[in-house]
């Protein structure tokens, strides 16, 4: 049975729609990716399941999402958490005002465990990200980018989830850094997390990843085994950026094309 | 259209009585813009409650000129945009006003009543600002004649002297002011020195005050503010070891205060000065309405804003009989009625002379001082009297 | 000299009552970031409640009772209104607590009619008295209470979870969310500690030197904005240091009134707010809040 | 009252008045390059922190120019720097010969240099036309009497500046979502819509912080065309922050690396890429980076 | 009044329903003098009045973000102004009162340039505050602006405040002198109607070009984000400043009309009540629009007034005095639940109830 059942789940903002008919699967200790454009739906997904649509004037419009055989649809977004269910929102959306120590505790306020464990969390989450330690003080606000966004990452994990929702985690993040986030995802999962990672940089997300599915305007393209997804010309071409010669060349011939930016007369 | 031909209510009815604005032939229509629900909401409430006592027994008893007497109250709450677009909506319906609560407003229109609308106006307040309208009649004495009269009581009874300083605690605005016009004249000629401290209605300590005063020595306090004012200054000043008396304009206490913490500061060396009788007061008048009051309005107590309501409406009732004796119930008449008007006096200790607009209708004043065992909480200390100094008095000076 | 020291002290001890009713206002503003207009008819709530009941069942019981009915009028407020408008501007919720105080304050002015209601506290009209100097004992009172629940909640902000929710849910109540916050519990309980605060405020402003809680005392707790801006909005530090600034500058204006006509008379009720003006020139998010962020 | 400080003629060269070495071009053949950009031993130093440490390079006229590095390194200190919104510490920034340290951000805007913002930094609910036509502020002149009385030239200009606001966002991939308001576009459209927004500044100098950040491979290649094609058809100088390594290798002419607020290299990419300190700061050996880096530089 | 249905029919095919509503509607309140009682014109009037001032506290706090909970000291400035500008100096109620007796329109003028210059002297400090501190530190210009009002006696009359001249343009006089129109009499209320109406009209046109137009981008760009606006080349802080002093024009151009419905000056009028419910109105009607503006601004001047007035006739509502609720405590408690529910059930003020009914109105004629 999968850890998670995203069954014919449709989500609307307003008049327009996000998702249409989407079902996916995280299997138990699995990773999930799923790649997609710009406005593909991806974040929408993870908002669904999240229960943080109403942030966004979004309305599920049908469909279900189980956790483990539970339903969450009627929970709020704090009792999925309280399910296990974790979400690293895209973009950051540290808590600016806060200093690194608060957010990361802040991170810690739905999980479970004493002192003991939130201790363990912290230095593991130190260990990860040296620099989250140096700056506890400071005001995450006044970070620079790619350090909001190992806190960001940091804050999450800090809630031991059950199964951990990345919104492209290595968003910003200097190469080496990435690098290691793969590293970490796979560790964490090692210890029995499940993770549903929606990632840009599709081939390491491919990579960890054991499933994968391709969602475009909403809907569900492509999907399979992660290996086999990384083989198919469509996915190599849009998502890895892989190009075979002749597209190359149409590519290039296409920018010649492309529309050109005159210079501005007034 | 319809506000074309509208005439001006003029007419004439069988009796051959001229009627105008606000008197048809079965009703006479007077207006209450009154404030129940803002910062004079006790006083409105009494006054306004008193009113509607009197005009109940007046219908009962026949009504005036065969017309029963109809009250329309506008609650205003203090807020002048209301009050005066209340007056606007009353004004062409009624004859005059039994009431009006908040000087400044009686100000803001005052304009509008004596250049077209000439109704008269009876305001629930005693700045000697108001005076000067034929329209607009101020029933009693005047804050200024009221805090002359209240030291001189202080002087007579050897409380203060000559060359004493003594300390004056009032409202900014109107009230404050004007009673401080009359402290200032007081102590001119008793040869005193004013020491002032301007407060607002919002100031409900008065520890600082308190503390000026007393580091300025002063032998004895006015205050002309609210009655939570007063008690704090009282209370303060007791339970500090600075005994002096403390006098008060008659807006500066309410029996309620007598249940806290200063009631018994209050009844220890407290007087209040004011143009009637207290409604606690053995006489005949006071102690019908007390009866009638508290028959009519069991859950409210008695305070000098019965008094002083009952004793407006009873004016404006006495001026209506004698606008119907020379037939004329139109605005004019009811003027003229008022102008003739020089002995009135309705059993609350004083008598009232309307003849001159630019005066006071009285320039005497009851010294009473606070007692829980009374209704109403005052008993008179002094008859109603003139000061010496407050006969030579002028106003606007 | 005693005149300074006196009006010193004076000035303190009424400065704690408007720290008592800054910390309300602070409470709220850490937990939802809202200007709370209702804070004054939170005041009155508990004040009523407390002044009705102390002839029956004795001061503490009813103070008791007065601080939870204030509480259970705050939560009320909160679920039954501020809830709805969750994720609005802040500037639109204030307004709604604008409407909700109008709503509050005329069934309260409604109840206490025209009336003015002793709390029977146990302090009276007694002085305390060192040397030359004399300080009514509600005041020493107020000053302790304030110190007290400042300190408690100045530790509870910093080191519960309770404090990190609430701070969290403020600042960005999606994220919070996405950490597991209960929102609307995390802004029931501030509005039950702000309603409880309140109660608290109410006693100390309504017993002696004041005559006792009237109509008019919710006009009172508006002082106590000058307070809480001055010390920093989003700081329980700030609310004890605002309020006792005020109390202060209130105190010696009114006291050497005489000294300062060419100011105007009635200088006293201004003067908080130049020295607020002049503070916030100075630090712009007051002496303890925290400083806007600048980064990009 | 705010037209005093338009820049006359409010051209795409857009140098400020009294700027001496440089008058204002007018025409699209007209092709001076726009003047070299020279940061000389700029520090920033926070509480305790000292972001930027005497850093110095020059951005040549109409080249792109990278400045990479580990997070946390400086890259964005130095685009606030550059922009106004920091005052450095020490050290001065200049363009051709006028000096911008301490320059507010508005006055360094005139001056025709435009920035975008790493975290976003859109109105949630303006549309992406009216975000995009603030960009082109600094280049009208409308103040609050022209437009509460309508006067014909407000009105004419509102429209030249809507329809040249189309033609960018037809440039940049936009023309279909003017209408829409920006917080509810995906992120990396609203990358897209700061890019147009920058864009509408006509500047000479272009600041990019993370272009690409959030796009997929094809959309990092699209933008990367669309910065090439600013380049080629505007003739400006370009500033790149990216950590895509791929995008940096095709776009820039020249780099430069900070770790931990200090220039640790600069040259060609080629250069860079091999340098041993680069490698160990910032690139790894990660297989990934290695990859992507190849895969971009299949496609030149 | 044929002329006027007439004169549009030829553009008729090209008109909106909306364009038909603006018609129907500006005739109904061109015509409304000639059939309302005095007491209904002064509320409208009252109303006109705190529209514009609503249009400039939206210009500032909706538009900019500058939260002002002092907007009642600048309309404080412009009534009082004017009543020095054009008042003639002499006693008045035994106070020596000074005035500078000049021709009333140049008072109206100078009386709005002042309240703007007030506002650009406070500018420095609205340029360093934000947020809830500015509304708070704003709150500090309503005490010192009532204690000028009391203490400043020459100049404002004090308590009592000081008579307002009556507005003269081009020799027509808007008193009470009876004018008789159409076999109406006009007084102040129907004369300074008109002269609201167009006060209005302007003003409204003008803020909504203002926020229409570049200066309005750059306000919002402002109150969205303030560094990234000075980035895009807005002069930020001289932005605030302007967009303060604009606010409080149009503040003293209201004060100015309250002071001539008025027709008295009195300075508990301009206190922190009347500042709050400037903020409603602009909250009510929607922020950072005209219409906004204009509706709440209806909204909460009359609301009160129809509730006062109709209260007899609610239930429930006892006789003042009889101890249940008085019609002035029901109009309190309705004008409180009011301003929540309209906040509650129409998120962005009731402006927005109007766009999906004249959406269907335009779907069903078509
Ligand atoms: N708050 C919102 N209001 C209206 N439409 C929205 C909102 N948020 C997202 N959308 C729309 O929903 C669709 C899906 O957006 P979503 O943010 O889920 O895309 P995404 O796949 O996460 O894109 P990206 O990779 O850029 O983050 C898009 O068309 C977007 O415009
Ligand atoms: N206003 C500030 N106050 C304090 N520290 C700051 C401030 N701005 C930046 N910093 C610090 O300066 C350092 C450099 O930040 P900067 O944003 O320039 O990094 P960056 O190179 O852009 O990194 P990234 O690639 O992660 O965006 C960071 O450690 C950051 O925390
Ligand atoms: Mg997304
Ligand atoms: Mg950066």
């Amino acid at each position: 049975m999968a850890a998670l059942e995203v069954r014919a789940l449709s989500v609307g903002y307003g008049p327009v729609r996000a998702l249409h008919e989407v079902s996916l699967d995280v299997p138990p200790g699995g990773i999930t990716a799923v790649l997609g454009g710009n406005g593909a739906g991806k974040s929408t997904l993870l908002r669904a399941i999240s229960r943080t649509l109403g942030f966004h004037r979004g309305t599920a419009g049908g469909g279900t999402v189980h956790f483990d055989g539970r339903p969450l649809d009627g929970l709020g977004a704090a009792g999925v958490v309280a399910a296990g269910v974790v979400q690293v929102p895209e973009g950051r959306q540290v808590f600016a005002r806060m200093t690194v120590a608060d957010n990361l505790r802040a991170g810690a306020l739905g999980a479970r465990g004493g002192r003991k464990r939130y201790a363990a969390s912290l230095a593991e989450v130190h260990e990860l990200f040296p620099v989250l330690a140096d700056r506890a003080g400071q005001r995450a606000g006044l970070l620079s980018g790619g350090e909001q966004q190992m806190l960001a990452l940091a804050r999450g994990l800090m809630a031991r989830p059950r199964l951990l929702l990345l919104d492209e985690p290595s968003l910003g993040l200097a190469p080496l850094v990435a690098a290691r986030i793969g590293e970490t995802i796979r560790r964490i999962n090692d210890t029995g997390t499940s993770v549903l990672l929606v990632e840009q940089n599709a081939s390491m997300a491919l990579r960890l990843a054991s499933r994968a599915y391709v969602l475009e305007v909403g809907e569900v393209t492509l999907e399979g085994d992660a290996a086999e997804l990384a083989a198919s010309d469509e996915v190599r071409r849009r998502y890895l950026g892989v190009v075979d010669e002749t597209a190359a060349e149409d590519a290039d011939r296409a920018q010649e094309s492309a529309p050109v930016l005159r210079r501005w007369t007034a | 259209s319809g506000k074309a031909t509208e005439g001006d209510g003029k007419g004439e009815d069988a009796g051959g009585v001229k009627t105008g604005q606000g008197v048809s032939d079965k009703t006479i229509s007077l207006g209450v813009l009154t404030d129940m629900t803002g910062v004079y909401a006790s006083l409105g409430k009494s006054v306004t409650q008193a009113q509607q006592l009197w005009a109940d027994q007046t219908n009962k008893a026949g009504g005036i000129c065969g017309r029963t007497i109809e009250l329309t109250v506008r609650d205003h709450g203090y807020d002048p945009q209301k009050a005066v677009a209340a007056y606007t909506e009353l004004e062409p319906d009624v004859l005059g006003f039994v009431q009006f609560i908040g000087s400044p407003f009686v100000a803001a229109v005052e304009k509008r009543i004596d250049g077209q609308d000439k109704g008269l106006v009876l305001p629930q307040a005693w700045s000697a600002n108001l005076l000067g309208s034929p329209y607009v009649r101020v029933v009693g004495a005047t804050y200024d004649i009221e805090t002359i009269n209240a030291i001189d009581y202080l002087l007579g009874n050897e409380r203060i002297a000559k060359g004493d300083k003594i300390g004056h605690v009032y409202f900014e605005g109107d009230y404050g002011e004007n009673a401080l016009v009359g402290s200032e004249y007081a102590a001119e000629q008793a040869g005193l020195t004013i020491v002032e401290q301007k407060i607002k209605p919002t100031d409900n300590d008065m520890s600082a005050q308190v503390a000026a005063l007393k580091k300025a020595g002063v032998k004895a306090i006015v205050i002309s503010a609210g009655p939570r004012q007063a008690a704090s200054l009282v209370g303060v000043a007791a339970a500090g070891g600075f005994n002096v008396p403390v006098v008060g304009n008659n807006s500066a206490f309410a029996p309620q205060l007598l249940a806290t913490a200063a009631g018994p500061a209050l009844m220890k060396d407290y007087y209040i000065a004011s143009s009637t009788l207290p409604i606690g007061s053995d006489e005949a008048a006071p102690k019908k309405l007390a009866t009638e009051y508290a028959a009519a309005y069991p859950d409210d107590g008695l305070d000098n804003g019965v008094v002083s309501g009952y004793t407006a409406a009873s004016l404006y009732g006495e001026v209506l009989k004698k606008a119907c004796e020379s037939k004329d119930l139109t605005r004019e008449g009811v003027d003229k009625a008022l102008l003739g008007l020089d002995a009135f006096s309705t059993g609350f200790g004083i008598t009232h002379d309307f003849s001159d607009p630019a005066a006071p209708s009285t320039r005497e004043s009851v010294i009473m001082k606070p007692d829980s065992k009374v209704p109403g909480g005052l008993k008179v200390v002094q008859e109603a009297r003139v000061a010496e100094p407050a006969e030579g008095f002028t106003f606007g000076g | 000299m005693t005149t300074f020291v006196e009006l010193l002290l004076g000035g303190l001890s009424m400065g704690s009552v408007y720290a008592l009713i800054a910390l309300g206002f602070v409470v709220i503003f850490k937990a939802t970031e809202v200007v709370n207009f209702a804070h004054a008819s939170l005041l009155l709530a508990g004040g009523y409640v407390t002044a009705v009941l102390h002839d029956d069942i004795g001061f503490w019981p009813a103070l008791g009772v007065g601080i939870a009915g204030a509480a259970v009028v705050g939560s009320a407020v909160e679920y039954t209104v501020m809830r709805r408008y969750r994720g609005a501007d802040h500037s639109v919720l204030a307004i709604v607590t604008i409407g909700v105080d109008i709503l509050l304050t005329t069934e309260l002015t409604r109840r206490i009619g025209t009336d003015v209601l002793a709390l029977g506290d146990p302090w009276g009209d007694k002085l305390l008295t060192v040397g030359d100097i004399t300080i009514a004992q509600t005041r020493v009172a107020a000053f302790v209470a304030a110190a007290l629940l400042i300190t408690v909640f100045l530790l509870a902000f910093r080191y519960t979870t309770w404090g990190v929710s609430m701070r969290a849910a403020a600042e960005n109540p999606q994220t919070a969310a996405l950490m597991g916050v209960r929102l609307g519990r995390v802004s029931l309980s501030a509005w039950a500690v702000a309603g409880s605060l309140a109660a608290v405020a109410a006693l100390f402003l309504t017993v002696f030197p004041t005559p006792g809680l009237e109509r008019a005392t919710s006009l009172a707790a508006l002082k106590a904005f000058p307070a809480a801006i001055l010390g920093g909005l989003d700081s329980t530090t700030g609310a004890l240091a605002g309020g006792l600034i005020v109390g202060v500058t209130e105190s010696f204006a009114t006291g050497y009134q005489s000294d300062l006509t060419f100011l105007g008379r009635g200088f006293g009720d201004l003067a908080p707010y130049l020295v607020m003006v002049a503070v916030l020139l100075i630090r712009p998010a007051g002496l303890f809040g925290t400083k806007e962020l600048a980064r990009v | 009252m705010t037209d005093s400080e338009k820049t006359p003629g409010g051209a795409s060269g857009g140098a400020a008045a009294g700027h001496p070495e440089r008058t204002v071009g007018h025409t699209g053949e007209e092709s001076h390059p726009p003047p070299p950009l020279t940061v000389t031993d700029v520090t920033v130093r926070f509480a305790g922190l000292t972001a930027l440490d005497s850093v110095s390079f020059t951005v040549e006229p109409g080249s792109v120019h990278a400045v990479i590095g580990p997070n946390g390194a400086g890259k964005s200190t130095c685009f606030n720097v550059l922009s106004g919104v920091y005052r450095a510490t020490s050290g001065s920034v200049r363009l051709g010969r006028t000096e911008l340290t301490g320059l507010a951000p508005h006055r360094v805007a005139a001056l025709g240099i435009a920035r975008t913002f790493q975290n976003l930094a859109l109105p949630p609910h303006a549309t992406v036309a009216d975000s995009m036509l603030l960009g082109r502020h600094r280049l009208t002149r409308a103040g609050f009497l022209a437009t509460g009385l309508r006067l014909p030239s407000a009105a004419r200009e509102a429209r030249e500046h809507r329809a040249r606001v189309g033609e960018i966002a037809e440039f940049v991939g936009l023309a279909g979502d003017l209408d829409r308001p920006a917080g509810a576009l995906p992120y990396g459209k609203q990358k897209l819509v700061e890019l147009g927004r920058a864009l509408c500044m006509e500047p000479t100098v272009l600041l990019l912080d993370e272009p690409v950040a959030g796009m997929t491979a094809d959309e990092r290649r699209r933008t990367a065309a669309v910065v090439a094609g600013v380049r080629e058809g505007l003739g400006i100088s370009i500033v790149l922050v990216e950590h895509d390594m791929g995008v940096v290798m095709r776009l820039a002419d020249a780099v430069t690396v900070l770790d931990f607020g200090r220039r640790i290299a600069g040259g060609t990419p080629a250069q860079v890429q091999s340098d041993p300190a680069v490698v160990r700061a910032y690139l790894g050996e990660s297989p990934q980076s290695a990859e992507t880096a190849a895969n971009e530089e299949a496609t030149p | 009044m044929s002329d006027t249905t007439h004169a549009p029919a030829k553009a008729a095919p090209h008109r909106t329903p909306r364009a038909y509503l603006w018609l129907a509607g500006s005739l109904l309140l061109l015509a409304l003098p000639f059939y309302l009682d005095r007491f209904w014109l002064q509320a409208g009037l009252f109303a006109m009045a705190a529209a514009i001032g609503a249009i400039g506290l939206n210009l500032l706090t909706g538009a900019t973000g500058q939260l002002s909970m002092g907007h009642s000291f600048f309309l404080a400035v412009g009534a009082y102004g004017y009543c020095v500008f054009a008042g003639e100096s002499g006693e008045e109620n035994g106070r020596q009162l000074t005035g500078l007796g000049l021709p009333t329109w140049l008072a109206v003028v100078l009386a709005v340039l002042l309240a703007g210059a007030a506002g650009g002297l406070f500018s420095p400090i609205a340029g360093r505050l934000r947020g809830a501190y500015l509304g708070i530190a704003t709150l500090a210009l309503i005490f010192i602006g009532q204690h000028v009002l009391f203490n400043a006696g020459d100049l404002t009359g004090g308590f009592n405040g000081r008579d307002v001249p009556v507005l003269s343009l081009f020799g027509f006089d808007f008193d009470d002198t009876e004018v008789v129109i159409a076999a109406v009499p006009f007084g102040s209320s129907e004369k300074l109607w008109y002269a609201g109406l167009f006060a209005l009209l302007v003003g409204g046109l003008f803020a909504r070009g203002v926020l229409r137009g570049r200066p309005g981008r750059a306000m919002n760009a402002i109150r969205d984000h303030r560094i990234a606006a000075g980035v895009m080349g807005v002069p930020v802080a001289r932005y605030r400043a302007a967009v303060f002093v604009l606010s409080s024009m149009y503040a003293g151009l209201a004060g100015v009309l309250i002071a001539l419905i008025f027709q008295r000056t009195v300075p508990d009028y301009f206190g922190m009540i009347l500042a709050l419910e400037y903020l409603a109105m602009i909250v009510i009607g929607g922020l950072g629009t005209v219409a906004g503006a204009v509706v709440g601004a209806a909204f909460v001047a009359l609301l009160p007034q129809l509730l006062t007035h109709y209260s007899d006739s609610l239930p429930l509502v006892a006789d003042p005095g009889s101890g249940g609720v008085t019609p002035g405590e029901a109009s309190r408690y309705l004008y409180g639940a009011a301003i929540v529910a309209v906040v509650l059930f129409l998120p962005g003020g009731l402006t927005r109830l109007s766009v999906p009914m004249v959406r269907r109105f335009s779907r069903e004629k078509s």
